[in-house]
């Protein structure tokens, strides 16, 4: 690739917060450098743009396309695929494209029930139960809005995806990094690392750039932070009895939240190679139980008042089971 | 899985004769491998008569060397029996053996499903689960530990003394632990051993002298193992040397010390209370070795601080009042367990009477009565010291077979009421009653021996006694103990009076046997046993390599048993001595210090501590000799940063698609 | 006529908001549809997670504000548990959160809408935006931007654990404190905070106020609505982001209602359309009339240029002076012309950097009694802030551990659904006469809905992210004739 | 369900306890049901979770793990992990609104064949019971829309 002729970036959001468009803007100064070595042709936050244009583009024209947001309409995955087409490098960007994020806690719960819950709150008028339909008609023509997907996915259950880089959302000095490798691979200067990458991270887990002291874990009784706030400043958090997830969360926040006082929640989602995030924070937990009877043990796990938001807070579509079961039958 | 394999896997599906043929259809299953999973890698798959057969192992190292296989799966029986066999047919053809599964069609299908349609199906998805396992499968190499040549022997009864001198005379150096004063361990304490009746002590010294000469033999008695590191080939244990107060280099074993001691004590140990000694003592006259101990409880010195006779008189000056326990480290390549049993405390029977009910004894009691030189001499007589009993009644199975109490056999209950039987008839000539549930007599000469004492005209009845009570009803039963039982041959209850009551008490695990187990990584069954490797094939070794378990440490058992266990373990230790090195199955987790964050997590799980936390590196590693491969940690690792040798995730995910025939519906779909 | 539009799949695959115009025979606007197309589900969800991690899941409603939700989550936490946190907790939240609209505030000034004011509502599209804003006005006022923008989030970091989706409020109060140190550093950092504002103000001052063309613009009556204002007020009726009553002025500026923030429900219902994802709240007591102006018409509006109606005052004196500025300039209140707010906001981010450094030099404020215990059964609970895109409803009700049992949320731009769907039409109405439509003037049907900076990521509680939006043109057969795209 | 539904199930033994026992059954030729399809492990500890959710979600209608029993396993304790894990795993399995019941711990020592074969039927009975659990494979998601859609309409507008 040589630099004279600029190549073409784009970044969009899908069913997402805008976080990770925040996170991008807060490189600060490497926004500049991002215009200076691309042409930047589809960045709705940033800029106008026509989707005509997307769609005239030549296929793999764009050279990197940076794709955050899970897929919960039919809408964002004609997108994803549009994108997938024109685009050489595909990243699912942050937790929602690599594992659904908080949003993809929905798929615990049929869409019917999500649709029916959001028309009928305390204070929704709306007595004649009317719902938004995909379609409608209005004296001057019909109105279309998007079909709501039975379950949230990330985008690689829709699209292949070059790499990901996981994150809600990314720290910017990851999104740094990585834009400064482009740039370098760009000008020749460095290599692309191989397909399916993870990228914008450490290697290992949260604990690992914790700087909290560990000992071994015997745990008697989980705890909830309200309960024990502020927690011993230099002690593990997990030793605490707060059900922290950083030990199996991936690494590369430099562990912001317990360096805040707070647990790790898991945005980071999993270290290399695991399969199923929520089954290490199963075992994870699971080990540090000190009893050994049965009656014992399950009090221990009252001390966890939601043990699959737990595990499965920002990876559910992502994981082996993707969602409850009433999300895919309906009752 | 991981990215696709290239793997050239040969499947080859057993008959096993009929035992497999007869219920699934094998050449289906071979033919749909061939076909259906031909795409993973399949290159041939045959099926025979008998695989583990030399005709049939020939089969396999044929096709590895002409067709070039990379991997192998047999269908046939249980890994347990046969994997060996295919393992080493691999290797014959220079294919790693642990490139090789089994996938258990006959234990697993043809001997417990019926319908001929299903089992196939199962089968075929049997085959299908080891065929994506194999793939996974990586080749290792068995893990070889230098072998220190040194033996520690915890426990000096018979099997223990046994062990020792098999090792020893075969020339290599033997620790042998013992916590009594003195070896010899319960056996000491018989007076005649049945069937063959001759005198416990008379076969029982010379082994124990020699056993506190040999050369080869450094003999620690009045001392308990405190600590154990490392693993097999390579222990290094603590031995606490318990303080004597008596410089053993300078005794002679004169016994003027115990002579002039004025303190007397009950003999709660080796008389089992029937008898007194004295504070400084040498537990019996053959006592090995024969120095005797000083009992701070109970010597006038040690509470008064004035006394000191014994050492006014002691000839050699070897009384220190001043010694301290000794910590002996020793470094040991095996280990055997001999720590015996504990008697069943009759006590627990309250309906027996036993220390309510002072004619009644328990077995060991009874075993002094009858040992001339025993308290008594010899005599057997009640309580009182002098009234030779008229009738007896022995009651069998005291604590054992009891849902209350043990739900085990005790073993040498039968055997032991009828050599009590014998020695009541013959010391006494009084009317001897004997009350079981079952004569249990088998081995050599038992029944034989059981024949005897029926002629010898001694009474036996059926049934479980259900109380002993000196409430008399009736002149007849005045001044008596009254047996009630109900007779269950004849079917009919009955009270039978008797002048003195013995308990044939069952045996149990020693009550510390469980810390124990924990101190040198071996387990306990759930009646408290130390548990053997298996069953049936590998009584003697645990499943903590290095480690072995011989005598009633294991479970009840008699003299000749005990002695062929003690023999059994010391051969294992030296088949493990001469081949210098041991090897270990290379199933091990290791620790990808990239991965690992310190989390600590599974610093706790392992329990042969073969898990370290490098604080500098904040990373915790794994030591491979210590590991016994259980897997735990590699499933607990939040991280992934574990992963085990063997059975690895691969591996069985592999094997849950392949038995779930995803393999298939994924190329078919 | 349906099948006509359904079966084009361009119009109804394309992933955004949807301006629909339809034209009448003579080429008149006959209609206009604000659609919303997405629906996440937070509060179906939300239900089964134990309360102190709604200041965590509601975080990612919105990443462009999450410190709102992050607030209005933690007060409803502590409300549930009816506990109070100690003063220097709340100081460290709202010095937070002070800054964070410092941040926002100049976020859209500078990216979304000054660019048309800067660049022009007609300058060519690719240039009208942040970047062209930076060519135009030069890197030095880009760098301040970006510096502003580094400095909000320095201190959202330093006090929130995280730069976007902070996590350290918590039922009770906060899991750490700020040191001496950091103090000092936030301090500096706020106080030129304050020099940017008023940089900001003057720029404002130049480049708008100067420019007659853009005066008559904003006062023009394309862009004007007489509805209700809401905003948060102190108790002495200044304008308040964290904390005090929701007060509501009615078109001629009286004040209509101020309630408590745990009455809300009282005062507030939604309407729903079957052809939007997004819901129109309204004043209850005055009822839903449809999109339309006026004392009888329940619409009300929740935005900088509403916050300043519904209140009496700013509560620090630079802000206050341009307070009254503002509104000599505009004639009094209520100023009802929506491109005033853009004003506003600028009034709105002096204030927040003025509030910043009395927050930071507050003896308390590194006090270490961060956190009260929660004693009591966990019940229900409300937390109501100002988001900068409008008041922020959080209401939760749990079981006795603490874990939802049912959940309303009423994010800042959905407040403005209604008056957002009012503004295009009447700006369309007025601008596009006769079929005759330039991009210029779509641009300015656009500006009409930008003025409210609405955030979709925001109302997104039950939308998927900040969304582009669309506008499309129907004649009056209900074909698309014109087809523009703008993103907010 | 129909009486014709035949779960599939996968169950995991440890080498030591669960496996043997398995063997027992089937030397002493005792018959159980065929539907479980066995993995062999060391020790119940190896048991990852992981494991358990790739079974339910690829096709199995329940997973049985098998291990000796407390106090006997043979690597001390291990056991007890697997049980710890176990009762986690099913409390998230119910988050998922998936019945508890299908996934089953038994203890089964090298000597229990009888038990092993007794408790594996009783269990693919139960799960007969249950019926098929299908994973991940919903109504066509058109079609489900369609009657989202449709639910919707019901009511006029």
């Amino acid at each position: 690739m040589t630099a004279d002729v600029k190549p073409k970036f784009a970044m969009y959001w899908a069913a997402s917060c805008g976080g990770c468009e925040i996170a991008v803007l807060n490189t600060h100064e490497k926004i500049l450098d991002v215009d200076a070595n691309f042409e930047v042709v589809f960045w709705p936050v940033a800029m106008d743009a026509k989707y005509k244009d997307v769609e005239a583009m030549e296929d793999g024209s764009i050279l990197l396309t940076l794709f955050n947001g899970g897929i919960r309409t039919d809408e964002n995955e004609h997108i994803a695929k549009l994108l997938r087409q024109k685009s050489k490098i595909l990243v699912a960007f942050g937790s929602c494209a690599c594992e659904g994020c908080i949003p993809g806690l929905a798929n615990l719960s049929p869409v019917g029930e999500i649709v029916h819950t959001a028309y009928n709150t305390i204070t929704t008028d709306n007595p004649h139960e009317i719902y938004p339909r995909t379609s409608f008609d209005v004296p001057e023509g019909e109105l279309h809005i998007p079909k709501l997907e039975q379950i949230l996915r990330p985008i690689d259950q829709v699209v292949d995806v070059d790499y990901y880089m996981p994150g809600c959302p990314p720290e910017s000095h990851q999104i740094a990094a990585v834009i400064d490798l482009v740039i370098k691979v760009i000008h020749g200067e460095a290599q692309l690392p191989p397909k399916g990458t993870v990228i914008g991270v450490g290697n290992s887990t949260v604990c690992d750039e914790c700087q909290r002291v560990r000992n071994v874990k015997l745990i008697k009784a989980f705890k909830r932070i309200q309960d024990i706030a502020p927690v011993d400043p230099t002690l593990c958090i997990l030793e605490q009895g707060i059900p922290c997830n950083g030990p199996a969360t991936r690494s590369g926040c430099n562990a912001r939240c317990p360096s805040a006082g707070a647990q790790c929640i898991g945005c980071y989602g999993p270290a290399e190679g695991v399969i199923d995030y929520g089954a290490r924070l199963i075992t994870a937990f699971a080990s540090v139980i000190d009893a050994k009877e049965p009656a014992e043990i399950e009090k221990i796990l009252d001390g966890i008042p939601d043990p699959t938001g737990q595990v499965y807070r920002f990876s559910l579509p992502g994981s082996l089971m993707k969602a409850a079961k009433s999300a895919w039958v309906k009752e | 899985m991981s990215e696709k394999k290239n793997e050239r896997v040969g499947v080859y599906v057993c008959h096993c004769g009929s035992n497999i043929a007869g219920v699934v259809d094998v050449v289906d299953v071979a033919n749909w491998a061939a076909e259906k999973l031909g795409h993973q890698g399949v290159v041939i798959a045959r099926e025979y008569r008998f695989m583990c057969s030399s005709p049939g192992q020939e089969l396999i190292e044929k096709d590895i060397k002409e067709l070039g296989l990379t991997r192998i799966v047999v269908a046939a029986c249980s890994p347990h029996l046969h994997e060996k066999t295919f393992r080493t047919a691999a290797k014959n053809a220079g294919l790693n053996p642990y490139l090789v599964e089994l996938a258990s069609i006959r234990e697993q299908v043809s001997w417990v499903h019926t319908d001929k349609a299903v089992a196939t199906e199962k089968a075929k998805a049997v085959v299908a689960g080891a065929v994506s396992r194999v793939i996974e499968n990586a080749p290792l190499e068995e893990i070889k530990v230098p072998i220190n040549p040194n033996t520690l022997v915890v426990g000096g009864g018979i099997a223990g003394i046994q062990a020792a001198l098999e090792i020893a005379n075969a020339g290599f150096h033997v620790y042998l632990v013992e916590r009594e004063p003195s070896i010899g361990g319960h056996m000491a304490q018989f007076d005649k051993t049945f069937p063959t009746l001759d005198c416990a002590a008379c076969i029982l010294t010379p082994r124990m002298v020699e056993a506190g000469t040999h050369p080869n033999i450094t003999l620690l008695t009045w001392s308990d193992v405190e600590k154990v590191t490392g693993y097999v080939g390579n222990f290094n244990v603590t031995i606490r040397k318990k303080a004597r107060f008596i410089k053993e280099a300078d005794c002679t074993g004169c016994g003027i010390c115990q002579e002039k001691c004025p303190k007397k004590v009950i003999d709660e140990v080796y008389e089992a209370g029937l008898g007194y000694r004295k504070a400084v003592y040498t537990p019996f006259a053959q006592a090995v070795p024969n120095f005797p101990v000083m009992d701070k409880e109970n010597c006038t010195y040690f509470i008064k601080g004035t006394c000191k006779a014994c050492e006014k008189f002691c000839p050699t000056g070897a009384i220190d009042f001043k010694q301290e326990d000794q910590l002996i480290n020793v470094d040991v390549g095996n280990i055997i367990l001999a720590t015996g049993y504990d008697l069943f405390d009759a006590r627990r029977v309250s309906n027996y009477g036993y220390g309510r009910l002072p004619n009644v004894f328990t077995s060991l009691e009874f075993e002094r009565l009858s040992n001339s030189a025993g308290p008594t001499g010899g005599h057997i007589v009640l309580r009182d010291g002098k009234t030779t009993p008229k009738s007896v009644g022995i009651i069998h199975c005291v604590g054992s077979r009891d849902k209350n109490f043990n739900n085990y056999c005790s073993v040498i209950c039968c055997m032991q009421g009828l050599k009590f039987a014998h020695l009541v008839h013959e010391h006494t000539g009084a009317t001897v009653y004997n009350f079981y549930i079952d004569m249990r007599t088998a081995y050599k000469g038992y029944d034989e021996f059981y024949q005897r004492i029926l002629e010898e005209g001694n009474l036996f009845v059926r049934g479980k006694v259900a109380e002993v009570t000196d409430a008399a009803r009736g002149e007849r039963e005045k001044g008596k103990l009254i047996i009630q039982v109900e007779d269950t041959l004849a079917g009919k209850q009955r009270r039978i009076p008797v002048d003195m009551v013995i308990l044939s008490s069952g045996l149990q695990p020693r009550s510390d046997a469980k810390e124990v187990g924990k101190m040198f990584g071996i387990s306990c069954s759930t009646d408290g046993w130390f548990t053997e490797k298996h069953p049936k094939l590998d009584p003697v070794a645990t499943m903590t390599e290095g480690i072995y378990i011989a005598g009633c440490a294991q479970g009840p058992k008699d003299i000749p048993s005990s002695v062929a266990q003690g023999a059994a373990a010391s051969a294992r230790v030296l088949d493990k001595i001469l081949q210098r090195e041991v090897i270990l199955e290379p199933i091990k987790a290791t620790v990808d210090k990239d991965k690992c964050s310190g989390c600590r997590i599974c610093n706790g799980l392992c329990p042969y501590s073969a898990i370290a936390f490098l604080a500098d590196d904040n990373v915790s590693e794994i030591n491979p000799a210590l590991c016994q491969g259980c897997g735990t940690c590699v499933a607990a690792c939040p991280a992934g940063a574990i992963s085990g040798t063997g059975f690895s995730d691969e591996q069985i995910m592999a094997q849950i698609d392949g038995l779930l025939l995803r393999n298939i519906e994924a190329v078919e779909a | 006529m349906t099948e006509r539009i359904s079966i084009d799949p361009i119009t109804r695959l394309e992933g955004h908001g949807k301006i629909e115009i339809f034209l009448d025979e003579n080429g008149n606007v006959a209609n206009t549809y604000f659609q919303i197309p997405e629906l996440r589900g937070f509060e179906r969800f939300v239900v089964g997670r134990p309360i102190e991690e709604m200041p965590l899941i509601t975080n990612r409603i919105c990443g462009v504000c999450p410190e709102a939700h992050n607030m209005a989550a933690s007060k409803a936490a502590d409300m549930v548990y009816k506990v109070d946190p100690p003063r220097p907790a709340k100081l460290l939240r709202e010095l937070l959160y002070s800054a964070f609209y410092c941040t926002d505030h100049t976020t859209h000034f500078y990216a979304l809408g000054g660019p048309d004011f800067i660049m022009g509502p007609d300058a060519p599209v690719a240039e009208r935006n942040i970047l062209g804003v930076i060519h135009k006005v030069g890197l030095e006022i880009g760098g301040k931007v970006i510096q502003m923008r580094k400095y909000g989030h320095t201190v959202v970091e330093m006090i929130g654990g995280r730069k976007v989706h902070p996590c350290t409020s918590i039922p009770g109060g906060m899991t750490k404190g700020i040191t001496e140190e950091q103090r000092k550093e936030i301090e500096e950092m706020g106080r030129w905070a304050i020099d940017f504002a008023q940089f900001s103000l003057k720029l404002f001052n130049d480049i708008v106020l100067g420019s007659k063309q853009y005066v008559d613009l904003i006062l023009g009556d394309v862009y004007t609505h007489h509805t209700y204002y809401m905003g948060l007020v102190d108790q002495n009726n200044k304008t308040n982001f964290y904390d005090g009553k929701v007060r509501v002025v009615d078109p001629n500026g009286k004040e209509f209602v101020k309630y408590e923030p745990k009455d809300y429900m009282n005062h507030i219902a939604e309407h729903v359309e079957p052809w939007t994802y997004l819901k129109f709240p309204y004043l209850k007591n005055v009822g839903w009339k449809g999109f339309v102006d006026g004392v009888d018409s329940g619409v009300y509006m929740a935005t900088p240029l509403s916050r300043l109606n519904a209140s009496d005052g700013m509560a620090t004196p630079r802000a206050q002076e341009e307070y009254e500025r503002f509104y000599t300039t505009l004639g009094g209140k209520p100023v009802h012309q929506r491109l005033a707010t853009h004003w506003a906001r600028l009034i709105e981010l002096l204030y927040a950097a003025e509030r910043w450094v009395e927050l930071v030099t507050d003896p308390e404020i590194t006090s270490p009694n961060i956190h009260a215990k929660p004693t009591q059964t966990p019940t229900e609970g409300i937390g109501i802030v100002e988001a900068p895109r409008g008041t922020l409803t959080h209401h939760y009700w749990t079981d006795e551990r603490g874990i939802v049992t049912k959940a309303n949320l009423i994010v800042g731009t959905t407040n403005n659904y209604a008056p957002i769907q009012m503004s295009t039409h009447k700006a369309a109405s007025s601008l596009i006469k006769n079929g005759n439509v330039t991009e210029g003037l779509l641009n300015m049907v656009e500006m009409a809905f930008r003025s409210y900076d609405p955030c979709f990521g925001c109302a997104t509680h039950s939308m998927m992210g900040q969304m582009p939006l669309e506008i499309i043109i129907h004649d009056a057969q209900g074909n698309p004739v014109e087809v523009l795209k703008q993103f907010c | 369900m129909t009486e014709k539904f035949e779960p599939t199930i996968i169950g995991f033994t440890c080498n030591w306890c669960s496996y043997r026992a398995a063997d027992l059954a089937g030397t002493s030729r005792m018959k159980y049901a065929p539907n479980v399809r066995l993995i062999r492990m060391m020790c119940s500890g190896r048991l990852d979770p992981t494991f358990v959710l790739r079974a339910l979600s690829s096709g199995a209608d329940g997973v049985m793990i098998t291990g000796c029993h407390p106090g006997d396993c043979h690597y001390m304790e291990q056991n007890y992990k697997a049980l710890r894990r176990y009762l986690l795993l099913k409390r998230v399995l119910k988050g998922m609104g998936i019945e508890p019941e299908r996934v089953k711990l038994v203890w089964a020592s090298a000597a229990e064949g009888a038990r092993f074969a007794s408790e594996t039927t009783l269990f693919v009975e139960e799960i007969r019971r249950l019926g098929p659990l299908n994973w991940g494979k919903p109504i066509e998601k058109l079609e489900d829309l369609q009657e989202e859609i449709s639910k919707m309409e019901e009511v006029p507008a």
